[in-house]
């Protein structure tokens, strides 16, 4: 559907009616402020009539030069602003980051800490894959779905709340270790008890209401189709790789953390709807990743080690020897990539930050073309696009 | 595969001399010549051995002073002042730009990881958004931030920044402009209301109009 | 009626036109505050309904219990905002727009039987009549979103006028076996006949009348402009379509209008299909316009559960439904009353 | 055919059920907090406005330095003994509630408080000073602060003990109180008089006021 759409001049051949009557494409700007674009994105359209002729996503909006600001700070205090990056998912931006610093300075990390990172990382996963379906539902006009994801998403924000301190940005790891140990008012009992209610009686709730209603899968499958070498090629990562049917996750393929110790699958899209990479797959496979992570986040609990919960040297500002470490992990929405420049100093000297719903974005611009102006609302929601972390 | 038999099959192609292989402990870097890096990219993807057919990052870098080790002195890191805004210093940044390219197989699962040096005053590198469509946008971040130019990029505009701002902020020795299209963005600290004229001193006391407790 | 026009005439005196011409007057204003207050009640009404819903209040602190007076306050607040008319817009349709979409549902609110021998203009072709004026919504959306100068009104524009077009044919076919069954398009008529209970409502009547109901109310939904076919607003891609410039009292009337559509929807299948003012249980109808606006109500509310539940659908798939599915199975539910009309011996 | 009236019927069937969704949800409590009236207790680590308590507080800028975005202000005049302390002030138009400044407080002077709602309709209001200037200067020597009967940290090698000094006398010269802005501001938490216990151990799991 996508590749055979050729602008053409699509008026009247003859020259004559050519005076009188003439189409041009319309350009239509897309946002800034726009309902459906997630943020302060822009996009620039051509379209003709319904159908999307040309997308020029513009971003930088909500630009900060984070990465200038990592050069004026040391390596504790930019913890603060990875948070910042991917607010629905702060805690795997953390992680992201803290990863890379460890890389480089060879800290150790207590078996405890661990697991805690996991068990915050892929809460804040599932709340921001609640997120994900609710706006993703909300762009495709139910309404419904996204005060339910965001009632289950608050008990999320509880929960972390009690762990780490803050509500929306929680600042939770160090470099080797986390900042607070489990609270003592039964923090585990609660967050097992919260996953299995997600499991087996929202999750459920969701799939009745949007996943498999007629109308969402018609709004969905077969459109926005991201083949597979497309996706290889936009280097898009995290559910929008998985949703066009590789079977790639940090997690297990390069693995980081303790992820390797613990059992998960890695949903992948089938086409169960339509065609494999279609909005359908990208939007399920969010679904059963939130399924993933519940049974990750029971293991890691289940197993929690007793022990320090961070090395001693977690009051003292990070030691780091000059050195380059690009470190992934993979964070709510894809592939968190953090490469740490150092010169052996207290502050970074380059931080270059990969942000996944960058690279995820860019693909709009192929995929984009030849879609209807719903389609493209449907694609750009189905990649889950998070501005704080494009203009970073 | 190993980073070491990845170059070797890098250097292979590419002939001796234009490439050349960095041990690390954490991270084995290629250092590959400037003008060939579109040529080794081209290779990495298609080789049926390599097949590095995404690229995860490409960070552009100042190394203002520094090898390619990290080691050394860069003196034009500006500090902040209170307010948060970078210091003055009146110091030219000198060294090499730098560009480096992180690499991932998914079909081999492996990774592989280039670097380009350029003289500053060259500050150009070929694009290799014809390789990988994704270098399309890191490598206009790269122009963006760093100043970098990347040769035959089909679309080299500013990615984060307004099309007028003035110079490129990971340079070392950048210095932000006084104002942008009227806004101004130095000396204003936080705390002072720039839209008020009569606005007091940041450091007067918070006066009477702190509201009650509520 | 007849009583007003008899007090009028015999002990105020006046004469015949006069003293229908104030009648007129004095229907047109009461339609008109019922409208005013309809909207301003299923304002709050859909919001405490979209609250619960979705597990949560909506409005709770205007006027205490639970937030009554919320929609008086947004009323007022409306009022009182600034009015803008875009430079570059077509100053008099952008003006008249409105106006247009509010005439057209204000005017067919008056072939409304609320209650026996209660309705402003007791009119033969008044079915077709109600049609016929509502279409004038079509032609007022279309102008505003051509006036505005906008390019997301003019897509909410032009997706609203394909989409009222083409849903108006569904909405007469699913009415049509309705008028065969009564042989008449008088709208008193109409409820009349469904005299006697809920069995006798044509929406019981056989099973095509069944099928043609629910037709009927989704057409209704896509008339009216609402989830999940409104594609003229879908605020989710045309930031609000065809009123996207607009503000303050203009709004206010597209907003007015919206409420009074829906209410009007709901009353014409309330009229229809289930009874009008009739009770269900016969011989219980001691309040046929309290029973009539229930029945308007409950429907309201059915819409509403609708809209807060269903995603959008897309442009090209609407006039699909429209096109391919719901006028055939208006047609055949034309076919199927009349033959089962036929067979039952309902019509000598 | 087939797939035309399959479709007609799953469209029929999963809004039907979606609905039966909806509809239970009308009988269910709302979870919504009616927030004036009701509000959700805050976990013990919440970090909410950041408290200094100026009793203790001895000025060593530690919290300064640490903050990411510079927020705290603290102003100093004289040298060695003779320090004095004649600002703090914290600007929570930067603040970004990452509580690294409480961390490192060697004293447990700077906490943060489960305070959050504290608009303004003036930004400049959001400078918040912690004492007033006029009042009286702060001393930050060791040796000083003994001398003039202010909270001294204890040696770390001590318990930590209860010090009534800082709660009687002091406080009620201390300008925590006088200055005009933390009246509205953080939270004076007058009833704690445990300076919260100065504990090196990283690893005891207790990052906050017991």
């Amino acid at each position: 559907m996508t590749d055979d759409v050729k602008i053409t001049n699509r008026g009247w051949e003859s020259q004559d009616h050519a005076s009188e009557m003439k189409s041009e494409l319309l350009e239509l700007n897309m946002g800034p402020q726009h309902p459906a674009t997630h943020g302060v994105l822009r996009l620039l359209l051509q379209t003709d009539g319904e159908i999307v002729y040309k997308v020029t996503p513009v971003v930088g909006y909500l630009h900060r030069c984070t990465e200038k600001i990592a050069e004026g700070v040391d390596y504790k205090q930019w913890i603060v602003y990875t948070d910042r990056f991917d607010y629905l998912a702060p805690v795997t931006n953390n992680h992201a980051y803290v990863t890379a610093v460890e890389k480089l300075a060879d800290l150790a990390v207590p078996e405890r800490a661990e697991h805690l990172r996991i068990v915050t990382a892929e809460l804040s996963r599932i709340a921001s894959h609640l997120i994900a379906l609710a706006t993703f539902g909300l762009d495709m006009g139910a309404w419904t779905p996204l005060l339910y994801c965001f009632r289950e998403r608050e008990e999320i924000l509880n929960l972390l709340e009690r762990i780490a301190g803050g509500r929306m940005l929680y600042n939770y790891m160090v470099p080797g270790g986390v900042r607070y140990d489990v609270p003592k008012d039964n923090w585990v009992a609660d967050v097992l008890e919260f996953v299995t209610m997600l499991e087996n009686k929202k999750l459920p709730d969701y799939n009745t209401l949007l996943t498999y209603n007629k109308i969402f899968i018609e709004r969905t499958s077969d459109v926005g189709i991201i083949s597979k070498e497309t996706a290889f090629d936009y280097g898009c990562t995290g559910p929008v790789l998985r949703g066009s049917g590789v079977k790639f996750d940090c997690r297990r393929d390069d693995p980081y953390s303790l992820y390797d110790r613990f059992d998960f699958e890695i949903p992948v899209g089938m086409g169960e709807m339509g065609t494999v990479g279609d909005c359908w797959d990208r939007y399920i496979v969010r679904v059963r990743e939130i399924e993933q992570s519940c049974r990750i986040i029971r293991q890691a609990l289940e197993t929690l080690p007793e022990g320090p919960y961070g090395t001693l040297e977690l009051k003292k500002p990070v030691k780091v020897p000059a050195g380059a470490a690009y470190s992934r992990t993979e964070a709510a929405k894809g592939e968190m990539g953090h490469y740490i420049i150092a010169d052996g100093g207290a502050k970074p000297f380059r931080n270059k930050v990969r942000s996944c719903s960058f690279c995820n974005l860019q693909v709009v611009e192929k995929v984009g073309v030849g879609l209807m102006v719903s389609d493209l609302v449907a694609l750009v929601g189905s990649l889950d696009i998070v501005l704080g972390e494009i203009d970073r | 595969m190993e980073p070491k038999a990845i170059f070797d099959l890098l250097v292979e192609h590419l002939g001796e001399g234009s490439a050349e292989f960095r041990e690390h402990d954490i991270e084995p870097w290629a250092c590959v010549s400037a003008a060939r890096i579109a040529d080794a990219g081209t290779f990495l993807r298609d080789d049926p051995r390599l097949e590095f057919n995404q690229l995860m990052c490409l960070s552009g870098i100042d190394w203002d002073g520094l090898d390619e080790n990290g080691k050394g002195k860069s003196t034009a890191i500006l500090g902040y002042t209170g307010d948060g805004v970078p210091e003055d210093s009146d110091r030219i940044a000198e060294g090499d730009f730098g560009v480096a390219y992180h690499l991932y197989s998914h079909t081999q699962r492996h990774k592989f990881t280039l670097r380009v040096r350029v003289k500053r005053d060259v500050a150009a590198v070929p694009t290799v958004s014809g390789v990988w469509s994704t270098a399309s946008w890191h490598e206009r971040e790269a122009w963006d931030l760093v100043g970098i130019r990347f040769a035959d990029h089909p679309d080299l505009r500013r990615m984060l920044l307004s099309e007028d701002w003035e110079g490129h902020p990971l340079r070392k020795d950048y210095r932000m402009p006084d104002q942008w299209s009227g806004v101004p963005l130095k000396g204003q600290p936080y705390s002072e209301n720039p839209f008020t004229p009569d606005a007091p001193a940041a450091d007067a006391p918070a006066g009477d109009d702190t509201p009650a407790e509520g | 009626m007849e009583a007003m026009y008899a007090f009028f005439m015999d002990t105020a005196g006046m004469d015949e036109m006069a003293a229908h011409i104030t009648v007129a007057v004095i229907m047109a204003t009461i339609m008109f505050i019922v409208m005013a207050l309809c909207a301003i009640i299923f304002t709050w009404m859909e919001r405490k309904v979209a609250g619960f819903l979705q597990s949560r209040y909506g409005p709770m602190r205007t006027g205490r219990w639970h937030g009554w007076a919320q929609a008086v306050a947004d009323m007022l607040k409306i009022l009182g905002k600034e009015d803008i008319i875009p430079a570059e817009a077509d100053k008099p349709y952008f003006i008249f727009a409105p106006l247009l979409v509010l005439l057209g549902s204000l005017l067919a609110w008056a072939a409304i039987p609320w209650a026996p021998g209660f309705v402003a203009a007791d009119l033969d072709l008044g079915l077709f009549y109600i049609f016929a004026v509502t279409s004038l919504v079509v032609l007022g959306i279309l102008m505003a979103g051509w006036a505005s100068n906008n390019k997301w009104a003019l897509y909410g524009a032009a997706r609203g006028a394909a989409q009222m077009v083409s849903y108006e044919i569904p909405l007469l076919l699913a009415t049509i076996p309705v008028v065969l069954y009564t042989g008449s398009l008088n709208t008193q008529d109409i409820v009349i006949a469904q005299q006697g209970g809920v069995l006798n409502w044509f929406v019981f009547r056989d099973p095509f009348l069944f099928i043609a109901f629910w037709m009927y109310f989704i057409a209704s939904i896509a008339e009216t402009n609402r989830g999940p076919f409104d594609m003229p607003e879908t605020e989710s891609e045309l930031v609000a379509g065809y009123h996207t410039e607009y503000t303050g009292m203009r709004f206010a009337f597209f907003f007015l209008a919206e409420y009074a559509n829906l209410f009007l929807v709901s009353m014409i299948a309330v009229m229809v299909f289930l009874g009008g003012w009739w009770s269900p249980i016969p011989g219980l109808d001691f309040a046929p316009a309290a029973c009539f606006v229930v029945k308007g109500v409950l429907m309201v509310f059915l819409n509403m559960w609708v809209r807060w539940t269903l995603p959008r659908v897309r442009v090209d798939q609407l006039m699909h439904l429209c096109w391919k599915v719901m006028i055939p199975v208006t047609l055949v539910c034309v076919v199927g009353a009349g033959i089962w009309m036929m067979a039952s011996g309902a019509v000598g | 055919m087939v797939q035309y009236f399959a479709d007609i019927y799953q469209a029929v069937s999963s809004a039907i059920q979606g609905m039966g969704i909806t509809i239970k949800h009308i009988y269910r409590k709302p979870v919504t907090l009616q927030f004036p009236d009701e509000r959700q207790v805050m976990p013990d680590r919440f970090r909410g406005f950041v408290h200094n308590d100026m009793t203790k507080c001895d000025s060593c800028n530690i919290c300064a330095k640490l903050c990411p975005v510079d927020c705290i202000y603290i102003e100093t005049e004289g040298k060695g003994k003779e320090r004095m302390m004649t600002r703090y002030a914290i600007d929570y138009n930067k603040c970004i509630w990452c509580s690294l400044c409480t961390e490192n407080c060697h004293t447990g002077s700077i906490t943060m408080s489960h305070d959050y709602d504290h608009s303004v309709y003036d930004r400049r209001s959001l400078v918040y000073e912690f004492m007033d200037p006029n009042e009286q200067k702060i001393p930050c020597h060791r040796a000083t602060r003994t001398e003039m009967d202010w909270w001294v940290e204890p040696k770390a090698e001590k318990k930590p003990k209860p010090k009534p000094a800082a709660d009687t006398k002091p406080a009620t010269e201390t300008p925590t109180e006088a200055a005009p802005a933390p009246e509205a501001a953080p939270p004076v938490d007058e009833k704690k008089p445990e300076p919260p216990a100065a504990d090196p151990e990283p690893t005891d799991g207790e990052g906050e006021d017991k």
